[in-house]
């Protein structure tokens, strides 16, 4: 049984469909990464899986049990974490606040959660209580990344993680994904970086105009010389 | 020496109003905080509240003072109730709906205290208390409970707010609905919450106003523009700079009456607000909860 | 086609209460008038607009009355406010007589309205003078005044100060409020100051009550004189007896021989129950009758016409015809004889302004209850 | 062109910036890099005029422009994009860029009630050129569609867009590639490329795309804790111990645009 | 019900309406371009009825004035008033963040109308004006014509005037430019934009537009009092107007001003026809309810108003477009 899969997305804002018929899968302790020009529906795919956006045809089945169109609060309980791409902080809230509110569900103690995500990203602790809104476009990403491993997910999804990372966050950042994914923790994630991303990936996919264009292992993918050109930048 | 024993008598009274000022105005500015519009519907909750008190009074005979849970739990119901039947609904268009809709709620629910209770004039006892004199200022016994009941209030609230994740996670909501959501905050609840903590505090307000002074169909609707001004003084979406701006308003209005036509009171309250506005575009006090 | 009267009264906004009262007394005039033959020969019809105490609403509601329901004549507006913009943009427009019964403004005597604004109460103007004579009669020296802040408290304010200092008395303080307020006590303590006998307090029940209860809390006043906006029952039971008994005050009211007064209020107790203690719902009934009566004279239900045979139905020469005398009025006008309406509410023979003189009773409250000292006509 | 001299800058506790100084050539594309937080972004507000610096001078072609307003510096020839998209999200994108290029007639309201006709002439050629913006940024397909529901990429576009509308001597561009996909991005560079040429334009970026920065970038200027720690062309700054450590790291990222 | 009654009816319907539209668009020019939260319309309209009133009314002992001005000076000067008026709160407010304008105009708008209850010698106070005439009554007369129907061609004639300025200056790149302020005020600024000057420009031309409001409205009506200044008919019903009509869209605007008359004026015939009589001292607070109901109803089914703001069309090229 995958931890996660898709099939067959039709969806959009109200208008016209984004999605057509875009599909994808995801097994426990495997990422993939969505890769794709600019406006072909990554993150509305990643919308649509964690219950933001409604699916008007299709299915989403979660470890087995169908989660289409759940609500958002449903996922969390189930172990899914869902960082966006754009805004994806409290602006107003200190650090430490956006990572107790990323544990909103979890009732028991969340100290050793902290603790677990400030060993991941050191700076937040010196910055904890600082405002998100205040922190640079990096730094804020890591708050958002912060918030979402507080609940333990079984499956993150990421949208972008690593934009406006530098370099060297970048590299840490995948490093991180694959540690999170050694244990045992599903990967989903939207990148722009794609060729790092790919690199760690199990599974690549290559999303335009809302459909599924390729869909290949990583290296499999980088190797693919159209791919490579019109989606990699060459 | 008059001066100053004018002076003093009035701050007494000021800290009256103040007291009610307050309770109106943070439940403004809990609602601006978590919703984003300016509540214009609060004035006629209060109202609600201390009708509904009246009537708890009425029906059982109890004391004068079970009026405040009384209406403090039919203000919070009632706020409850539009929320789900109307705000809900326009919650994700912009503020300004909301504001809208909430002058229309306003109206609504003024028109049901008139078909319930009719339009006239009620008190809560009849009759009038001595005040106790201490030289020559005099203290009324209902302020000193008046201020006790809001300080009461006040203080739960704050309780509430640092002694639960609630009040981060209503913080939370305020700055980005959509990652609340995702982050499963239980956002309705939340919301839910927030209402009824608005609710029950401008109960509170209304109850003490009446038994400051009188229950008309209108007496919310009329107090609104001083709450609000207390609201921003505090800076708005800042429960605990409503304190502060309650007082300064309800002294700076009582205090006025000795150097301006009183008629002039109520711009008393906006000058100041807008003095404050234009020196100190955030309000007076920065900082948040 | 019979007559139609349009009924301006507020069922919504600050005067309601006033608004629901004055209804019952038009309703009552009407069904009387009816019951017993109708003007030239048909049944009265009445149509009512919702002023909304309010300018913007009061003038809309007027003008669909006189276009759309067509009436012939308008009662009201109660609030000044109101009454004054019909009257210039739509009863002097359209040509048609308008009656109020509670507008007492002293703007209203001479107001250019072409001569189609009447009305039933007597302006402030002289409620203010008898309201002195009542005070100095009690023995007042030295009085506080405090007025709301509207016509109706500003009228009578200035009325009753220059006639209260003509007679030798003292005004030792005098300041207006604005309605709506939730603690009147710095208004108290500013008007409280060089020790007076008394506050005038000249305003609406709804922020009265609070203010004498705060007078009295606050050990600002002890003693009180009130005007028509006050004199109520309500107000009394809310005080409590023991603080209000020896309260005094004024009020439009008819001469006691006045038998119309008698029947008024019987017969609105049989229609309507326990008489309120609002003032205005008699005038608005007056007015009624006056528009019926000018109907019937005129013989036709013409504007003009109407509001050119008010003057004549409503006072002397004629026979005097009192509410509920309607079959013998019609008798007397099928006759052709002339006719002195004396209503429930007073003499109202309406002057060149369209203004009655009136009449004002001295009341004091006396074991929790109501009085009428005496009534009077104010002395010039 | 652009003088930064001794600029620096504290939010509270944080000292944002701290004691910058560099000059940005007239014609060159200088490259402005370092890790998340070291106050770029702060600095190039403080330069667009959007924060007023603590202390320091900017001088634009040698005029003191310190705590001059954006919109002002904006006439003088300097235009910025910003790192978080601000995008007029109720317009539509071809409205967003409608918007930009100064000295519009219709901007004077008399003139927009009174001259309509010359009004709408300008308006036509705006037109024409903001048509020619979005055929580049390939995104003429949203022309009509609210900015506000573009996609993240998207949104960068329409920011990289608006800079394009103008007659800007310089540019200050924050992080025009994050997010941005790939091989769109090599156009945007050759773009850049061909504007600074072709134009004239002289730009300031800031990027953590090593590829973009090697590919266009001389010199680089790299900041650190608020600090700059070094300058020079890719190549040198390649080889600073400082700036590998604190910066490119040694992973593929960051030998990313390395000459192979 | 005859049809002159209704039709001398719809003559002052419609010069009411033309007067609250005028107001809408006003607003209009300040929320629905500009996103400048005004709630103190009453200000501006008082301001504009009292200024026209004073310059044109006859000598009176009451109060200033007995400059016995004609009808368009009258309108002038209001005009002008409330734009100075707007100048002055735009400029002190400037820095203010919307919800904090908002608090501040209606502040300011109660505080004026108390000074004009208070300012006897200004204003005549809480007695009010009286004595303003209508525009043009007598020549109108000569065409035979009402002056009921007077106003309402004179209002209908400032009703076009303005729709048409307020929609050109929407179209415009002025225009564009204000949305663009509303929308994002650093990017508006980074784009070259003087946001202060725009938002000025915007709050006193929508401020005098509010005043030409007040100036029709006193010479309709012939009578002022602070009463007609109260904010719910001075401010919150032109909200109501325009948020139900589409805020951003004139034609809103417009549609705004007359269904929600027909609502809240409708309401009462409604009322009257369905209410048994022993109903009738509930039919007031009945009628409100209705009213406020009606209202959430719009609001709710169509949060955007009826008539959704659309973007301006943009001028063809004349290049042809190829389809991608
Ligand atoms: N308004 C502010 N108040 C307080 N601190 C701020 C403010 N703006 C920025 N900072 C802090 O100043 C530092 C520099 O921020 P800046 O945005 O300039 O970084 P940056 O170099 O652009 O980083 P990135 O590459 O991640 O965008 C950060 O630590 C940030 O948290
Ligand atoms: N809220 C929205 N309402 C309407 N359309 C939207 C909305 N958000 C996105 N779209 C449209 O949906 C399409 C896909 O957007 P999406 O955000 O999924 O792109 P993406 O693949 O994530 O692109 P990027 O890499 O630029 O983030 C775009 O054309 C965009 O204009
Ligand atoms: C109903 C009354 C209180 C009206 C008041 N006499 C007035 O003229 O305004
Ligand atoms: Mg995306
Ligand atoms: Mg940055």
């Amino acid at each position: 049984m995958s931890l996660l899969t898709a099939t067959d997305i039709y969806g959009g804002y109200g208008g016209a469909d984004i999605l057509k018929g875009a599909g994808l899968r995801v097994e426990t302790d495997e990422i993939v990464v969505i890769v794709g020009p600019n406006g072909a529906g990554k993150s509305t795919m990643m919308k649509a899986i964690f219950g933001l956006l409604r699916v008007r045809t299709g299915q989403v089945l979660y470890q087995g049990d169908d989660i289409t169109n759940a609500k958002p609060e449903q996922m969390v309980r189930r172990g899914i974490a869902y960082v966006p791409q754009e805004k994806n902080v409290f602006p107003s809230l200190t650090v430490e606040e956006n990572l107790e509110m990323g544990a909103f569900l979890m009732s028991r103690d969340i100290k050793p959660r902290l603790e677990k995500v400030y060993a991941v990203f050191p700076k937040l602790r010196d910055r904890r209580r600082q405002q998100a809104g205040l922190m640079s476009g990096g730094e804020r990403q890591m708050v958002a990344m912060g918030r979402a491993l507080m609940i333990d997910p079984k499956l993150l999804m990421l949208d972008e993680p690593t934009a406006g990372l530098s370099p060297l966050l970048i590299d840490e950042t995948f490093e991180r994904i694959k540690e999170i994914q050694a244990l045992g923790i599903g990967v989903l994630m939207v990148e722009q970086n794609a060729k790092q991303a790919l690199a760690i990936a199990h599974r690549g996919y290559v999303l335009a105009t809302g459909t599924n264009r390729h869909e290949d292992t990583g290296p499999n993918l980088l190797a693919n010389r159209e791919v490579a050109e019109m989606f990699l930048g060459g | 020496m008059d001066l100053l024993i004018d002076l003093v008598q009035l701050s007494i009274y000021g800290i009256v109003l103040g007291s009610i000022l307050t309770l109106g105005a943070i439940g403004v500015s809990m609602i601006f905080g978590i919703l984003r519009f300016a509540h214009f519907a609060h004035g006629d909750l209060m109202t609600i509240g201390a009708y509904v008190g009246l009537s708890f009074l009425v029906f059982t005979g109890l004391p004068i003072w079970w009026a405040l849970p009384a209406g403090m739990i039919g203000a919070a119901l009632t706020a409850l109730l539009v929320d789900q039947a109307v705000y809900k609904h326009i919650r994700r268009t912009q503020p300004v709906i909301l504001l809208i809709s909430s002058f229309g709620m306003a109206l609504v629910l003024r028109s049901l205290v008139q078909l319930i209770w009719g339009p006239n004039v009620y008190s809560y006892s009849g009759g009038i208390q001595r005040p106790w004199w201490f030289g020559e200022i005099a203290i009324v016994p209902n302020h000193v409970w008046i201020l006790l009941a809001a300080v009461l209030i006040v203080a739960a609230l704050h309780l509430f707010l640092t002694r639960t994740r609630m009040g981060k996670a209503m913080r939370a909501m305020s700055d980005n609905m959509d990652l609340a959501l995702i982050t499963g905050i239980p956002a309705e609840r939340v919301i839910m919450l927030t209402w009824i903590l608005g609710g029950a505090l401008a109960a509170g307000a209304g109850v003490l106003l009446g038994m400051d002074s009188r229950l008309t169909p209108t007496m919310g609707w009329n107090i609104l523009l001083p709450v609000f001004a207390a609201a921003i003084l505090g800076g708005i979406g800042r429960p605990y700079g409503a304190i502060a701006g309650g007082m300064i308003i309800g002294m700076a209005m009582e205090i006025s009456t000795l150097f301006l036509e009183p008629s002039y009171k109520p711009a008393v309250a906006f000058v100041i607000m807008v003095a404050v506005l234009i020196v100190r575009p955030q309000g007076i006090f920065k900082g948040t909860l | 086609d019979g007559l139609r009267i349009g009924a301006l009264v507020p069922t919504t906004g600050d005067l309601q209460v006033y608004g629901e009262t004055s209804l019952n007394g038009i309703r009552l005039a009407v069904d009387e008038i009816n019951a017993a033959g109708g003007v030239l020969g048909e049944n009265i019809r009445l149509r009512s607009g919702d002023t909304q105490t309010s300018p913007q609403a009061g003038v809309d509601a007027a003008q669909r009355l006189a276009t759309i329901e067509g009436v012939h004549a308008f009662v009201g507006a109660l609030a000044s406010g109101v009454t004054i913009p019909v009257a210039q943009s739509v009863s002097r427009q359209e040509g048609l007589a308008q009656i109020s019964g509670a507008s007492t403004s002293p703007v209203i005597t001479d107001l250019d309205d072409d001569d189609f604004l009447f009305r039933t109460v007597p302006s402030d103007a002289f409620q203010g003078v008898a309201l002195a004579q009542i005070a100095r009669d009690e023995g007042f020296e030295s009085l506080a005044v405090l007025y709301i802040n509207n016509d109706y408290g500003l009228g009578l304010a200035e009325a009753f100060s220059e006639a209260f200092e003509a007679q030798g008395g003292t005004i030792a303080n005098s300041a207006s409020y604005e309605p709506g307020q939730s603690s009147y006590r710095g208004e108290l303590r500013r008007v409280g100051r060089g020790g007076t006998e008394g506050l005038v307090l000249i305003g609406y029940p709804e922020n009265g009550q609070t203010i004498v209860r705060q007078a009295l809390e606050g050990g600002f006043f002890e003693r009180f004189v009130f005007t028509d906006g006050l004199r109520s029952p309500e107000m009394i039971s809310a005080i409590g007896a023991e603080f209000m008994d020896g309260t005094i005050g004024s009020a439009p009211r008819a001469l006691d021989d006045n038998p119309g007064a008698q029947h008024f209020r019987d017969a609105y107790r049989e229609q309507h129950g326990e008489v309120p203690p609002q003032p205005f719902m008699d005038s608005a009934y007056d007015a009624v009758y006056l528009i019926a009566l000018a109907a019937q004279r005129a013989g036709t239900t013409d504007r003009v016409a109407i509001r050119d045979n008010l003057r004549a139905v409503a006072g002397p020469p004629g026979e005097r015809v009192y509410p509920g005398e309607w079959r013998r009025a019609l008798e007397l006008l099928e006759a052709g004889e002339e006719i002195n309406y004396e209503g429930a509410s007073g003499s109202v023979d309406f002057d060149e302004n369209g203004d009655v003189p009136g009449t004002f009773a001295h009341w004091r409250v006396e074991n929790g209850e109501i009085v009428d000292v005496r009534v009077f006509a104010p002395e010039e | 062109m652009i003088k930064i001299e001794h600029v620096s800058k504290a939010f509270g506790g944080i000292q944002a910036v701290d004691d910058v100084s560099f000059e940005v050539a007239e014609g060159s594309i200088t490259g402005l890099i370092g890790p998340n937080g070291a106050g770029k972004s702060t600095l190039f507000n403080i330069v667009a005029g959007l924060i007023r610096p603590d202390s320091g001078r900017i001088s634009l072609e040698g005029r003191d422009i310190t705590g001059r307003r954006p919109h002002q510096l904006f006439h003088q020839g300097l235009v910025r994009t910003f790192q978080i998209p601000h995008e007029f999200s109720r317009m539509t994108v071809r409205e967003n860029l409608m918007v930009v290029p100064a000295g519009q007639a219709g901007e004077n309201l008399f003139k927009a009630w009174f001259r309509w006709g010359q009004v709408r002439e300008q308006d036509s050629k705006v037109l024409e050129r903001v048509d020619e913006v979005l055929d580049f940024l390939e995104i003429s397909h949203v022309a009509d569609e609210l900015a506000g529901n573009l996609s993240g990429g998207q949104k960068k576009l329409l920011d990289l867009g608006r800079t394009m509308m103008t007659d800007a001597r310089a540019v200050l561009l924050d992080e025009p590639g994050a997010g941005v996909n790939r091989t769109l991005l090599g156009k945007i560079s050759e773009a850049i490329q061909r504007l600074n040429t072709e134009r004239g334009y002289t730009f300031c970026l800031i990027e953590h795309d090593m590829d973009l920065i090697s590919k266009l970038c001389d010199p680089v200027h790299v900041m650190a804790n608020g600090a700059l720690i070094a300058s020079g062309p890719m190549s040198e700054i390649r080889q600073n111990e400082q700036v590998r450590e604190a910066y490119l790291g040694g992973g593929a990222s960051g030998r990313m645009g390395e000459q192979r | 019900m005859e049809f002159a009654g209704i039709a001398a009816y719809l003559v002052s319907f419609f010069t009411f309406v033309g007067i609250y539209a005028i107001l809408a668009l006003g607003l209009n020019m300040q929320w629905g371009f500009t996103g400048q939260f005004n709630i103190g319309i009453a200000g501006f309209f008082a301001v504009g009825a009292y200024t026209s009133a004073i310059l044109t009314v006859p000598e009176s002992p009451w109060h200033v004035g007995g400059f016995g001005h004609t009808f368009l000076i009258g309108v002038a000067g209001a005009v002008i008033a409330s734009a100075l008026l707007g100048l002055i709160i735009g400029w002190i407010t400037a820095r203010l963040r919307t919800d904090y304008l908002a608090i501040a105009t209606i502040g300011i708008a109660e505080t004026l109308r108390l000074v004009i209850a208070n300012e006897t010698w200004l204003t005549n106070g809480v007695r009010g004006m009286s004595r303003i005439e209508r525009p043009y009554a007598d020549f109108f007369q000569a065409l035979g014509l009402t002056s009921a129907m007077g106003s309402l061609i004179v209002v209908t004639a400032f009703l076009v005037a303005v729709y048409f300025l307020v929609e050109r200056a929407r179209q415009s790149p002025w225009g564009r430019v204000l949305r663009a302020i509303r929308e994002n005020e650093p990017a508006a600024e980074a784009a070259g934009k003087n946001i202060g000057r725009f938002r000025l420009e915007a709050f006193v031309v929508g401020s005098a537009i509010m005043g030409l409001g007040g100036a029709l409205y006193a010479h309709y009506f012939g009578f002022l009092s602070p009463e007609a200044f109260l904010p719910l008919y001075g401010t919150f019903l032109v909200w109501v107007m325009l948020i139900a009509g589409g805020s951003g869209n004139n034609k809103g605007a417009l549609l705004g001003a007359v269904v929600i008359w027909i609502i809240w004026s409708g309401s009462e015939f409604v009322m009257s026809a369905t209410l048994p009589d022993s109903w009738s001292s509930q039919s007031g607070p009945l009628r409100v309810l209705l009213i406020g109901v009606l209202l959430q109803v719009i609001l709710i089914t169509r949060p955007q108003g009826l008539l959704p703001e659309k973007a301006p069309k943009t001028v063809p090229t004349g290049r042809s477009r190829e389809s991608d």
